[in-house]
Order: C-alpha cells, then structure tokens, then sequence
C-alpha cells in the first residue's frame, strides 16, 4: 500500500532530520577534513591531499596497535557484560524483595561521568594508597593493575563495572516485555530451567540482546577517559585506544585532518563488521 | 519449591549480593571519601573518623549544584527529543524494516567517531550560526549520540509487540499513527523507560561536547567533577563529593521512573 | 448500507497462491458465512478486506468504489480477530470503548456504552480487569464487544465464538444476528461450526485451497453440494462417499458393499454419496455390513459400520439403538431422494438423479 | 589607546583611565588564585578595566584554549601558555608579539626574570609572552629520613640510587617514581638524564636522546624503578608519588619545587610529617623547567588592557606580593626580598630555588612539542615495561623525535 | 498409568476464589471431559494440574503421590494450550519436535519422530514455517502435535479443537483418541463441543463457577442431569425448563402453557424440564403452542415455539416440516421416559419419576 511507505517514511523523518543536521553535517566536515591537511593550528582554507592522510594512517602501526587494543578491550568488556548482565538480570527479574530499590542502586555506575570513574579507581587500585589492594595483600595476592600485562583488562573491568548495569537495564525491560506462553509451554514439555533458557528465553531475547551488545560494543569502542585518567595509553602502547590515539593525534597534535582520516578507517571497518553481523543474526532471527 | 529451587535461590540472592556490593563498596568508598580531610584520603582502611565537611563547601563554592541543574536540562531536552523522535523511528524499522541498512546503520555513524574529531565541526557550526553562548550546540551534539542509541534500544522492544494489536486498532478506525501511540507505545514503556534512563547517562555524563561546546562560564556537570582533576594532583575529596552529588539525584530519579513504568504495564501481552 | 464485492481477488506470499481469484458477492444487509478447510485462505480474505493484508491482484469493492489500497480506518469496518487481539494496556471496559475514542465520543459517553456491551455480553463484573486476568471466553466476548459497539458498513467476525460454550455461543450468536440485522449491517463470518454456519447465515461460501468451491443459501448448499468436496465437508458426521456401480435398483462397491437406492438409473462408475441421516440400517441376518462402534450423542446415535472394505456411519434414534448391538449385521438402504451422485473423475455432481 | 582596540596599539604603559573587559582563560592551580585575589588590588590602578577570569584543569583549558582559537570572534583577551605550546601558538599566529610592550613598560626590569624562563617565551628572537609562573623540578627528601641513615643530599646518580636503595625497608620506597607513559615519565627522567650529563638537544637544536649518557639514565632509572621505588607503581604519575610520599611511604621523589610548602603544611596531606621535608637541586644540578607564561591572543578584543593587567601582575613590587601569598617564583629579585624572606616558606627553600632556576632546561623546544614529548615518553615507558630495551627505546626515541622536527 | 485426583483443590487470585474445593478423580487411562460455562475454572484446574499456577489450598495427587510443590517438567505431563503457546522463534517441525529434544532425544530422531506426527495431522507440507505464517487451525494443529509426540503420564487438552473445520475435527479427534487409548494414557479435556464431550469421554465433569457440579458417564448425565444447571448446560439446544404444577397426566404452567407428560404423579409446584428432541408436536388446531422460527439444520430442524409467556424449542425431522409452518398451532407432549423434573427451591433433581 502506498500508505505504508508515506507512512514509514513519516515515521522516520525526525529521526532522520535531526540525525541528518547533528551527524551529517559534522560527518560530511569531517569526511572533508580527512582529505586536507587542516591542523588545528592553521588558519585559512587547508589543502586538499587527496587521500594521502588514509594512505599514512593505513600504513601507521601505531594506529593498528590501537585498533587491535581497542578490539581486545572492546571483546572482553562486552562478553563480561553480557554474560554478567543477563545473569543479573534473571535473578533480578525474579527478585520479589525490595525490588525497586535493588534495580535503582545497581544503575548507579551508569551514572557517574567516566573520566571519575577511572580516576576513581585509579586511587581505589593504587597499591599504596587503594582499598582493594589493600585488601588483596591481606589474601596474598599482589597485582600490578596498570602494569604490562594488566592495564588493558583492568581497563576493561573498570568498564565492566560501570557498564553492566546498563546490560541488566536493557536485559531486564527485554526480560520483561517477552511472552509469557511459550516459556510455560517449554516447562510443561519437561524441558529444564536451563533448557528452557537456553532454547526459549535466549531467542526471543535476541532482538534486544543483539542491541543491548551493538549498543555497548559501539560505546566501548569509544573508551578514552578511563585510559586518560589512568594510564594515559601506557605502560609503552598497551592501552592506546583508537580514540586516544584520535584524541592525540587531533587534539594534543593539532592534526586534525589525519585524525579525521583515522575516524573515517575506524567508521568503516565497524560499519563493515555491525552489516555482516546483522544480516546473519536476521537470517537466524524469530521474525 | 522443591530443593533444586532452594538452590537456585540461594545462589540467585548470593549473586545479587555480590553484585550490589560490587556496585556499592567503591560508591561506599567514594562517600567515605567526600569526608576526609587529605592526610586521611591517603589511609585506604580508615573507616572511623571525624567527618569534615570541607570538601562539600569547596565542591557548592565551586558551583557543581548548578552545573548539576544545567546538565539536567541538557539530558532532559535531549532525552525528550530522543524519546519522541527515537520511538518513531524505531517502530518504523522494527515494523517494515524501512530504509535498508543504509538508513539504519548510518544513524549510528556518531556512535562510532570519535568526538574529538567531531567537535570541531560543531564548533565551526556553532560559531556560523551565532549559537555559541546557548546550549544548543551541546544539545545537538548529544542527540547525535542519544538519538540513534534510543532508536536502536528500542527497536528489539517493538519486535516483541504483537503486529495484530496495531491492526485490531487500525481496524478499529484509527490512523497508523494512532494505532501506534495508543496501542503500541504503551506496549514498550519499559523500554522506553530504560532508553531514557540510559539517554540521559549519556548526555548527564559527557565531557567533551561540553566542555567544548557549552557556553563560556556555564559549565555542566561532568566539566566541573573532572575539574577536580587538577596539574597538581586530583582533588579526591571534593570530587567524591561532586560525583555523590552526580549520582544520588539520578539513582532516586531513575527508582522512580522504573517503578512507575513497570507498574504501568503489569505484564506482556496477551493472547497472540 | 453496503455490498462487498470480491473480484478476481489475489493473495501471494512469495510465489505460493492464499487466495486465487476469488469473486464474491456479499449483498448490503447480509450475513454471509464462510466456511472451509483450515488454512484455505478464510482469514487472509477478511484480512484483505479489512485492508490489513495487501492484495496481489484483483479488486475489492464497497458499494461500487474499489477499496484497494484505502487504509483500514477509511473502510469502515469492525472486525473479530481470530486470535482476540485486546490490548493488554487497557481494561475489559477500555478494550470496549476503544474504537469509540476513535470517533471521538466524549469519554463518560463512551465508557457507559461500553458498560451496557459488557453487560449484554456477561461481562459486566469483569470491566475493570486486564485481559491477561480473563479465561479465553471471556477474552473472546471482550473481543466481540470492541467489534459491536461501533455501527460499521461492515462487521468481519473470524471465529468469534469459538471458545464459548454450547449454551453461550447460542445466546451470543443471537445477540450478534439481532445487531446485525437490526442495523443492516453486511457481514461476513467465518466459522467451524456447522450449525453456526447453517442457522445464521443468509448466503454461504465454501471455500478450498485460495478458491470458492460453492456459494448460495445454506439449505441448498447442504441439499444439493456441487462437488465431492462441499458434500463432504458441509454436514456433521460427514457424508458417506463410495465408489462403485449402480444397477438394479442397488449400489455396489467394488469390495461388495451393497446399498438400496430405490429406482435410482443405473450408472457404470459412479461416486455415491449418503449423508448418515439418511443411510437408513434394517438388522437382517444376512446383511452386508457389521454394526463396528456406537456412539451415543443424547437422543441420537452414531452408528459406525463395516461394509466389506468400506467404512459408513449412519445416524439413527436413540431409541432404535436396542435393535443394533455392536456385531449386528444389517442392510443398508437410502432415504428416497437423498442421493447425491458424482462423476468419478471430476467429482462434480451429475445431473439431477 | 584608551578604548577596546582590536589592533594592538603595541604601548608599553597602559594608561590608568583604560577602560575595557579583560576575559583570561587559566588553568585551575593555586597560583591562579592568588592571581584571582589580586584583582581587587589591580583595580585600584585600574578601575575601568574588568578582570573576568575562567579557571579550567590543565587539560580541558588546552582544549578550550585551542577551540576558542577557531572562532572568528575573538574568545579571550588574555590567556596563559604552557612552554610546549609556544612555538606552534606562535607558528600558528595565535599570539601577539610583546617586544615592543615590554621594552616601553617603565620600571618593568625584564632583565630580572629568570633567563631560563625567559627563553621559553622567545621564538626566533621575539618575545611573545612574560613569565607568570615556573614549575621547574627538584629533588624533595625527608631531613629526617637522611639523617636517620647519616646520608647526604646526592650529588651524583649513582649516589641517587644507592641513597633511595639504602632508603627502602619493607614498608617504605626509597623514592615515589612517575613512570606514567607520556608527559609524566620523560618528564621525570630527562632530571636523570641531566644528571647523568646528557641533554635532549644539542646546541644546534638536535635530539641527543641515543647517547651513551642517556643509556646510563635510563639505566639507572630502571634500577631505582625496580628496588627502591613502591611495588605495582608501573602507572604512578604526580598524585601518587606525592601522595606516597606525604603519607610517609615513601622517602623521596623529584617533583615541581613548590610542592615543598604543601609538604610542609600541617594543616596538608602530609599531617604530622609536615615540617620534615626538605628540596635539592638535581645530582648535577641542572633540572628539568616547565613554565606558563602570560600571553595576548592576536585576535584579543583588548590587548591593551590585557597588557596592562600582564604587565601590573609581573611587576617586580606585586610579585612580591603574589610569592609571598604562595605564588611560584619567576624574578630574582623576588626571592631575596626582604619581605619574601621573612614571611614565605623560609630562607632554604628560596635558595634553593634559585640554584634550580639558574640551571634548568624545557622538555620541548621549537614545533611539535607536545608530540615530541609524547614520543619520548612513550619509547621510555617500553622500556620501563620491558617491551623494548634501553638502546631500542633511545633510538626508538630519536628517531621519532627527528621525524617530529622535519 | 496414572491415576490422577484432586483433593480440595482451591485456587484464589487475590481474595476471589476461582477454583473451589474441588475433589475429581481422574482414573487411570480414562479420558474425562471437563465441561462449563465460560470463565468457570477449567482452564485453571488444567494449569494447577500442570503447575503453571500454584495452589492455594487442596492437593492434587499423581498415583497417590502429592505434586503441588513439583515443577512441570517432573509432573510428566503433556499439554495443548487454549492459546496454543507455540514458540515463536521455530519452525513447525522444530515446535513439535520441542519436547523430544528437551527431554534429550537425538536432534535427528526427534525430527523424524516430528516429521511423522505433522504428517499425521496434515502439517507435512508446512513443517519449514514459523507459527506466525500458519493460518489458526494449523498453529492449533501444531500444538497438539506437539502435545502428542511424548508418552507422558498425563495429557492435558484445553479445546484443542476449537478452531479446526468439523470435518478435521473429527479426524483429529479420532486420531487423538487413538493414541490415548492406545497407551492408556490419563488425560483431561476441556471442550465446548457438545459432541466432543459426548463421544469422546469415559467421564464427565461438569463445572461451574470453580465447583463441581455433578461428573459421571457423559451419558449418565445426560439421560439425568442432577440439576437445572447441569441439564441446560449438556445437551444442545438446550433443555426446555418451565415452572409451574403437573396433576392428571399434564404439566401447567402459571401462564397456562401445557404439556403432555402421561402418568407423572402430581406435584404442586415443581420444575419442569424436557429436551427439545424430547418434545412431540401435534398440529391442532386447539393446540397451546404456536410455531414461531423454525432454523433448518440439514436432516433435522429446530422448531421455535411460543406458549403463553414461555418459549420452547423442539427438534424434529426435516420431514415432518410440512405440517409445521410457522403460525401454525401444536399440542405438545413428552416422550414416555424423557421427563426431568427438579426442586423449585434447591434447583436439584428430584427423587426419579
Ligand atoms: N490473573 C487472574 N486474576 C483474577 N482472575 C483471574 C485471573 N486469571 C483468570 N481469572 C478468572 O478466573 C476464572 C476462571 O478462568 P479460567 O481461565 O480457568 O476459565 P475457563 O473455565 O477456562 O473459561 P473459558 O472456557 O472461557 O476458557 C475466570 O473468571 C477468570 O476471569
Ligand atoms: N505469512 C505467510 N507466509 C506464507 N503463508 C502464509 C502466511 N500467512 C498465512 N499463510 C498461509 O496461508 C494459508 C491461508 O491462511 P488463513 O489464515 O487465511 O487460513 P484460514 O482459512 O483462516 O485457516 P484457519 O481456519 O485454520 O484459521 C494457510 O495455509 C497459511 O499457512
Ligand atoms: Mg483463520
Ligand atoms: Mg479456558
């Protein structure tokens, strides 16, 4: 019907109109951007190079260091979540006693800026002057948490631990809003709790899952404040994100144009990775 | 009921347990710590001390209240347009998986750029357009982030809504869009609900866009808790205070939302 | 106030044919029932008529104007879905009064109709539950109430007293027919049940694989199928069919099976078909079939045969039941002028026997 | 002169009946607040100038410094530089050539600021900038840790790393370490480069970071790193060295010299220490130099009354008043005021100042320098961490920096 | 294989009691047929039998075992949903085949196993599809399907027919039937059909508004239902029931409608009832009663009757029309034996006749 497609469109335009001016714009500048030599320092028209920014950013091994960093932090921090967030949130779901409050107060991470976050635990995993530490010493154990070897997974806890509540947030509203019927079907066709789970509950969740771990893995991908209040990319590039590296690069360097260039690599391999994913989960999904 | 549900109680009580108090003993540390004076910050076991109010007089001399009160009202108008136009938009992919993945990915282009290479453009904007001392700039450089999470967060909610509730109600003469805002929304205010409470984290907690965009003097929230981080060392007590302020505020608000929203609906769907 | 008009009407999911060029005519004022196999396109066709299902081809007409692509609100139309469809946000009472919100009639206004549907439908203590609070039937009746509270051109019902019981389906059924009528309102109604589809209908399609196999007032479709199929699938317990020869007065099927048809022609080959009420069973000891199984339905009876290789049912009296213990052997003959004949290879009706 | 003037008019003496709003974008330490508290006095002098102040951490003031340099209105009148940035501000035409100010400003005596910190503001012979404040390292010790052990202040790096091995036990490091890739550990480290002999540049401006002297530094810093410095401290920058160090757990550490009054604040983080630390030049003595300097954006809507507030806040008699008040030295003459002497932070510690002041170097000079700072400190940290050795790092090092300077 | 019995079974939402004190014995292998009107608790029952509801008082015993506090799956129970609870997520095949795999049946077994009972009920062609593109009786096929693959100790059926043709529903019926009997599996079945429960059942049980009102052989309760309610509920159409007085062989109404009822002794007051195939039409014309509507059912008719203020119906053969037009006047009278008379006050049954 002709209707549908007014209909949907209408339906998209705001979306589309504000996403339009507050991404297109400061996109398609950028994407300018990433062909000319501007710096920040510069004054006047930049030059336009072509794509000799992608060229040099291509070939940077140190823009490679900080993509595989941020890869790895980005696995590691969501899987954590997921699973963690979906535990949480089915014992939550299930938990009758002061339920609100339990909810509300396992949010709280959420709410707290990042770069506090990470300067927050900066001090609580100090060795001398943390509580954690502290704590650990009196079991033994002795870690150097921003340490070769460490920084880049303590990173990722830091992210674990303020981001899971927003797992738990989505998973549980997912949680909620799913059937109730065949979940009681599955447990009189004698099938087990985790059976159940595993083969009802887990694919009707998957719409909401496969958003709640696009969602954060795209935001994850943008850690730079932890990094910044605590390791500043150290020790040597460990934990050199690609948007420290960005932020460097643009900012602290005054390069912007090759940092746009940078922007613009990392756009299009995440872009590239989210359509492959999707069109798989799609082939697979219930609808 | 039987032992193997006693058992599974039992471990989902001790998970949460360990949850919250994974969640509260570094909250709980950070209160502590809004109390100290800096010799005692540097003792990590110090548990019992005189609390000194310091930090909190440095922390509403240095004006966090208002700056709370105007990283509110950027979060609140971004989230209210996000919601609005996030909710429309979402049910327009879910329902007839409008535009392609060109339209549907391409909104989540913000999501994946880093900031520091797009403030600049919205600088340059703000500056063509005369709109450098309001907050809009800061407003739309956090819809470019708010906007397409909210649209995405809600799109698996509508999957789940039935499609013969929005036809029983077009049968029932009422537009496409009415079928949507009377029958469908109500369908996904919990996940509406959540899609704001997570929006306005966002915006409540960005730096950068505000930091660069928001008018000289009027700092929002996260600018003056990372101010506290100083050249000559982080000033841990005032910012314990400043992030307790950020987030005790938000915790109540976002109790309440969740209890209202989740009442509101009293269980799924029916019958389909 | 309005004819529908099916014409050359075309349903395709991918390259699979719903509903294949289907014409009917539904006349103003009148209740049409439609009947048919699961999964032969029922729903689908009042789904396109309500304008929820895009048409693949052909036209849909209210009065004369083609409605294809007008949206389902411009229709006018108030349906039952087969599966309730209430708003589970919404209170038994909201659920009634939903499509009066759509006309904008002022809330109080509203609401006490509601009540006075809920309360015709027996739903009265109920108004101020949530659906997922309701048994099935009263889901069901809920479901009824959102249809009739408005006066559409045209009420669609699928189904909707299947999960009632005996005694509230015929009062349902009533309070539906007399709005229907009083009104004037064109309806069409799909049901499985044969008396629904007997006793209310005006006009009656049958429907098979996308296709109308017949149409016409229900007596006739009943007394006079034009196909194997309709004669098979219009009447409970189904007709007998048998293949076979006729001769002599008598049918035999090639297994041996023997029934007295009276001075019926004799044919070659033919397809015989015999309702039960109308297989007529006189205990003989030398008859042709055994009496298998008896099922006792109140004052009736149905009684299974063996007869060679075939199997025939036949109702009788309650009363007769005494004569025809399991094991009895009997004679089968037709009632006069019950015999419903068929070509073998297009299993049409023959002309008139 | 006298009103607003987008164009310099380049005077030295402001006049007093001046009128116009000075917006002054700093960073949020304790020098600028003695700067905020001496505004009241400034207007005294200048009652039609209005002093507006924006207080930001150091690293969002440099985001919004740079930001406010892309618009075409002009954002601040008056701003304060750090030393790395000033070649590329200048390269940039950011800044407003002061030479001319300067040399006009009656009773100004420029020849009394420290040369070093004088250096920083010069590019290519031009002088865009007067010092506001220095942050030049030193090394602070524990007095009665020292004598304790009957140990004296080293004068060699060797001396260094056997003091602060001697000064560890099992509860307390020799020396709090800031081996924090980047800014922090170059920073740290190119002190122990001095005092090893080396240098960052030679005089023609050259890297020197792969010499046999800057092996032997990072040698030795590696050694101290690994048995004197606290345990897990890989990612320690200023606030934990310096919190190790007031809390007592650690004995020593080589940091800006002003941190000594706060070390021996009673009323500061180092509660009953206080009183117990002492500051020294580097073994060698010469030291690393940081240094903000007061600066006029060529784009500012008020240069003049931007000068006139630089130039009253500088003047030899309210440096007095700022350094008493806690301000971080920038004139000689300052520190053998009499008034200094009597009511600062004691004769010792301005002595020692001077001994640093007089011999010290930036880390950067000339383009790049927050990046050749960033590349240095980074190659140093592989090195700390083990992922590259010494000789790698170096020459890791020099070459980035070379490729930095092209 | 299992005797299934509940035992003061009480269930309440809130303070409303739904189900009340319910003691039923389902016995071992039989097959028993739960009737009522909508909303009366059988749905209900089922769920607490399956433990998809908790009880709120009572026990329900599995061969003498108690299972209130036992999760479904240990209950050994297999159940076809009023709503048909199908997953959404698999395809038919994957739906039926659900339960075989949960209880850790080889993938490939399970299929095959799957693959025969969609076969069976006419789904092999669809196996590939999701729920959501099956028409209603197909996804209610699915359903029971998947009810069926397993040998549980228990089926449980909530009208698992209702939304399949009569002519399916017979098959599927008898295909149901089958497998019970054949493994002597208990079940419980809630249907509206009147035949269903007629045929079908070992036993009835007849509820309303969550109590027992009266179970037995369907037949039993048929020929003497124990109450008004139980005799206008079982039987369709329904009962004819009048109050008023019998004396010298005739039933008299207070507004003066009579009945023919032999040699009833006389009573003073008292309930009358008499089932429409049960009451005899005489054309006459001094008869009491007047032909009103007569709705033709294919071999039989229902003849609606006004005498005096009460309406009665009567079912009689299609071929005894001719005498009945409507306005005409008939005696009425009861079949010898077919008379059911009850309490005025207590509504119950009385002592026989
Ligand atoms: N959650 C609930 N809260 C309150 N009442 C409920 C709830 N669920 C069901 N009921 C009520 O319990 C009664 C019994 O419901 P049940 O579903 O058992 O009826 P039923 O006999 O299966 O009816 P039907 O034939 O219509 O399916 C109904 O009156 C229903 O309204
Ligand atoms: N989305 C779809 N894709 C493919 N086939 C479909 C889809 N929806 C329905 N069908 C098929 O279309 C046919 C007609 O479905 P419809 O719902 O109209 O049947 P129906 O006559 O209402 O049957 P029932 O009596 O069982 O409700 C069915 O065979 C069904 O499987
Ligand atoms: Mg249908
Ligand atoms: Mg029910």
């Amino acid at each position: 019907m002709t209707s549908t497609m007014s209909f949907r469109w209408a339906m998209l335009a705001p979306v589309l109109t504000i996403t339009g001016v507050a991404v297109g714009f400061p996109l398609g500048y950028a994407l300018y951007l990433s062909l000319t030599d501007y710096r920040l320092t510069s004054r006047g028209a930049p030059n336009f190079i072509g794509l000799e920014n992608y060229l040099f950013v291509l070939t940077d091994p140190r823009m490679w260091n900080a993509f595989s960093n941020t890869l790895a932090y980005v696995i590691v921090a969501v899987a954590l979540q997921t699973v963690l967030g979906l535990t949480i949130a089915l014992a939550l779901q299930k938990q009758k006693w002061i339920r609100d409050l339990t909810r509300a107060m396992l949010l709280a991470p959420m709410f707290i800026t990042p770069i506090a976050v990470g300067l927050t635990f900066r001090f609580l995993l100090n060795d001398q002057l943390g509580a954690i530490p502290a704590a650990l010493r009196s079991i033994g154990i002795s870690i150097d948490f921003f340490g070769p070897g460490n920084a880049l997974m303590t990173l990722a806890l830091i992210d674990v631990w303020q981001w899971t509540p927003f797992m738990v947030l989505l998973l549980l509203a997912g949680l909620e809003s799913i059937p109730r019927q065949p979940i009681e079907a599955a447990k009189v066709d004698g099938a087990s709790a985790w059976y159940t789970f595993r083969r009802v509950v887990l694919p009707l969740l998957t719409p909401v899952l496969t958003v709640a771990v696009l969602l954060r893995s795209l935001d994850a991908l943008k850690v730079f404040e932890y990094v910044y209040a605590t390791t500043r990319g150290g020790p040597g590039i460990e934990t050199e994100t690609i948007q420290y590296f960005t932020y460097q690069t643009g900012i602290q360097f005054f390069r912007l144009g090759e940092a746009s260039a940078v922007a613009f690599v990392l756009l299009a391999i995440v872009m590239t990775l989210i359509v492959i994913l999707f069109r798989r989960l799609q082939r697979s999904a219930p609808r | 009921m039987t032992r193997r549900t006693n058992l599974w109680s039992v471990a989902r009580a001790l998970l949460l347990w360990v949850a919250a108090l994974t969640v509260t003993l570094p909250l709980l540390w950070v209160a502590l710590a809004s109390f100290k004076s800096p010799a005692q910050l540097n003792d990590p076991g110090l548990v019992l001390f005189a609390p000194n109010l310091d930090n909190w007089a440095r922390v509403l001399e240095a004006g966090v209240l208002d700056a709370a009160g105007r990283s509110a009202m950027v979060a609140t108008i971004t989230v209210a347009i996000s919601v609005v136009a996030g909710s429309m938009g979402a049910y327009a992919i879910s329902a007839y998986k409008t535009g392609g993945s060109a339209t549907r990915f391409g909104i989540l282009a913000a999501q994946v750029l880093p900031p520091a290479v797009l403030v600049f453009p919205f600088l340059t904007m703000a500056y063509a357009l005369r709109l450098d001392t309001t907050y809009i700039p800061v407003i739309f450089a956090h819809l470019s982030f708010v906007l397409p999470v909210i649209t995405w967060f809600l799109i698996g909610f509508f999957d789940a809504v039935p499609r013969s509730l929005e036809e029983q109600a077009r049968v029932d003469g009422f537009s496409r869009f009415a079928a949507f805002r009377m029958v469908v929304l109500p369908q996904v205010l919990p996940g509406i609900g959540a899609a704001a409470i997570f929006g306005f984290t966002l915006s409540w907690n960005d730096m950068f866009y505000g930091l660069i965009l928001a008018p000289t003097q009027e700092t929002i929230l996260p600018v003056a808790i990372a101010a506290f981080n100083t050249f000559r060392g982080v000033e841990l007590g005032a910012m314990s205070a400043a992030i307790i302020i950020a987030v005790v505020p938000v915790v109540i608000a976002s109790f309440f939302i969740q209890r209202r929203l989740v009442q509101g609906i009293s269980g799924g769907a029916v019958k389909f | 106030m309005a004819e529908v008009r099916f014409n050359k009407v075309r349903k395709k999911y991918g390259s699979t044919v719903i509903v294949d060029d289907v014409d009917i005519v539904f006349p103003d004022g009148s209740l049409t029932v439609l009947v048919g196999p699961s999964g032969c396109g029922k729903s689908t066709s009042l789904r396109m008529l309500a304008g929820l299902e895009e048409i693949s081809g052909g036209e849909i007409m209210i009065d004369g104007r083609v409605i294809n692509g007008l949206e389902p609100r411009d229709r006018d139309i108030a349906m039952v879905f087969q599966n309730y469809a209430l708003y589970p946000h919404l209170t038994v009472l909201e659920n009634i009064a939903f499509p009066l919100r759509a006309t904008k009639t002022r809330r109080a206004d509203a609401l006490r109709r509601a009540q006075d549907v809920a309360d015709s439908l027996g739903l009265g203590a109920l108004t101020s539950r949530k659906p997922k609070d309701l048994s099935g039937g009263q889901q069901q009746r809920v479901a009824i109430g959102r249809a009739i509270i408005r006066q559409p051109a045209v009420f669609l019902f699928d189904e909707p007293l299947s999960n009632l019981d005996a005694k509230l389906r015929v009062e349902t059924r009533f309070e539906l027919l007399q709005i229907q009528r009083r009104l004037g309102i064109t309806a069409v109604y799909v049901t499985h049940d044969q008396e629904e589809a007997m006793t209310m209908s005006d006009r009656m399609v049958v429907m098979r694989d996308g296709r109308v196999a017949q149409s016409g007032r229900p007596d006739e479709i009943y007394a006079r199928p034009n196909s194997v199929f309709v004669a098979t699938f219009v009447g409970s317990p189904k007709m007998n069919i048998l293949s076979g020869t006729i001769a002599d007065g008598a049918f035999t099927s090639p297994s041996g099976s023997r029934i007295a048809v009276g001075s019926t022609p004799a044919h070659d080959a033919v397809i015989l078909g015999v309702r039960p009420d109308d297989l007529t069973l006189s205990p003989s000891p030398t008859g042709t079939a055994k009496v298998a199984l008896v099922e006792l339905l109140g004052p009736r009876a149905i009684v299974h045969l063996d007869a060679s290789d075939d199997r025939l049912t036949s109702v009788v009296d309650a009363a007769a039941l005494a004569d025809l213990p399991v094991g009895a052997l009997v004679d089968l003959s037709v009632r006069p002028g019950a015999l419903h004949l068929f070509d073998p290879a297009s299993e049409n009706r023959l002309i008139e026997v | 002169g006298g009103v607003d003037a987008p164009d310099s008019s380049g005077l030295g003496d402001i006049p007093a009946d001046t009128e116009g709003t000075v917006r002054i974008l700093m960073e949020s330490v304790p020098d600028t607040d003695i700067v905020v508290d001496l505004v009241a006095s400034f207007n005294e002098t200048y009652p039609g100038i209005e002093v507006e102040i924006e207080t930001l951490a150091f690293d969002q003031m440099r985001d919004k410094l740079i930001a406010s340099f892309q618009s075409s209105e002009p954002a601040y009148d008056l701003i304060v530089v750090d030393n790395p940035w000033m070649d590329d501000f200048v390269d940039a035409g950011f800044l407003e050539p002061l030479d001319a100010r300067i040399d006009s400003t009656t009773d100004y005596q420029p020849e009394d600021f420290f040369q070093p910190l004088v250096d920083i503001t010069e590019v290519e012979g031009v002088r865009y900038g007067v010092p506001f404040y220095n942050y030049a390292l030193g090394y602070l010790y524990r007095t009665d840790l020292y004598d304790e052990a009957g140990m004296a202040v080293p004068n060699t790096l060797d001396e260094l790393v056997a003091n602060v091995q001697q000064l560890t036990t099992s509860d307390r490091a020799g020396i709090a370490m800031q081996p924090q890739r980047g800014y922090k550990i170059f920073e740290e480290w190119a002190n122990w480069l001095f005092a090893a002999g080396g240098s960052i540049y030679d005089e023609t401006g050259n890297p020197t970071l792969d010499t046999p002297e800057a092996a032997a530094a990072l040698d030795a810093y590696i050694e101290a790193f690994t048995t004197a410095a606290p345990a897990n401290s890989s990612n320690w920058a200023f606030d934990e060295a310096f919190r190790s160090v007031s809390s007592g757990q650690s004995a020593s550490m080589i940091s800006y010299n002003w941190n000594l009054p706060g070390l021996n604040d009673p009323d500061g983080a180092s509660g009953e220490l206080a009183g117990s630390f002492a500051l020294a030049p580097m073994p060698g003595g010469k030291q690393v130099l940081g240094s903000w300097s007061w600066a006029i954006p060529a784009n500012s809507a008020a240069s003049d009354a931007a000068w006139a507030f630089a130039a009253w806040i500088t003047s030899p008699a309210v440096d007095v008043e700022r350094v008493v008040a806690g301000g971080a030295a920038i004139r000689e003459s300052t520190l053998s005021n009499p008034t200094v002497l009597e009511s600062g932070f004691g004769e010792d510690y301005y002595a020692a100042i001077i001994a640093i002041l007089s011999d010290a170097a930036p880390l950067s000079q000339g383009l790049g320098g927050e990046e050749m700072i960033q590349a240095v400190g980074t190659e140093l940290s592989e090195a700390v961490a083990g992922t590259k050795t010494v000789e790698e790092a170096l020459a890791d090092a020099q070459a980035a920096v070379e490729r930095i300077q092209r």
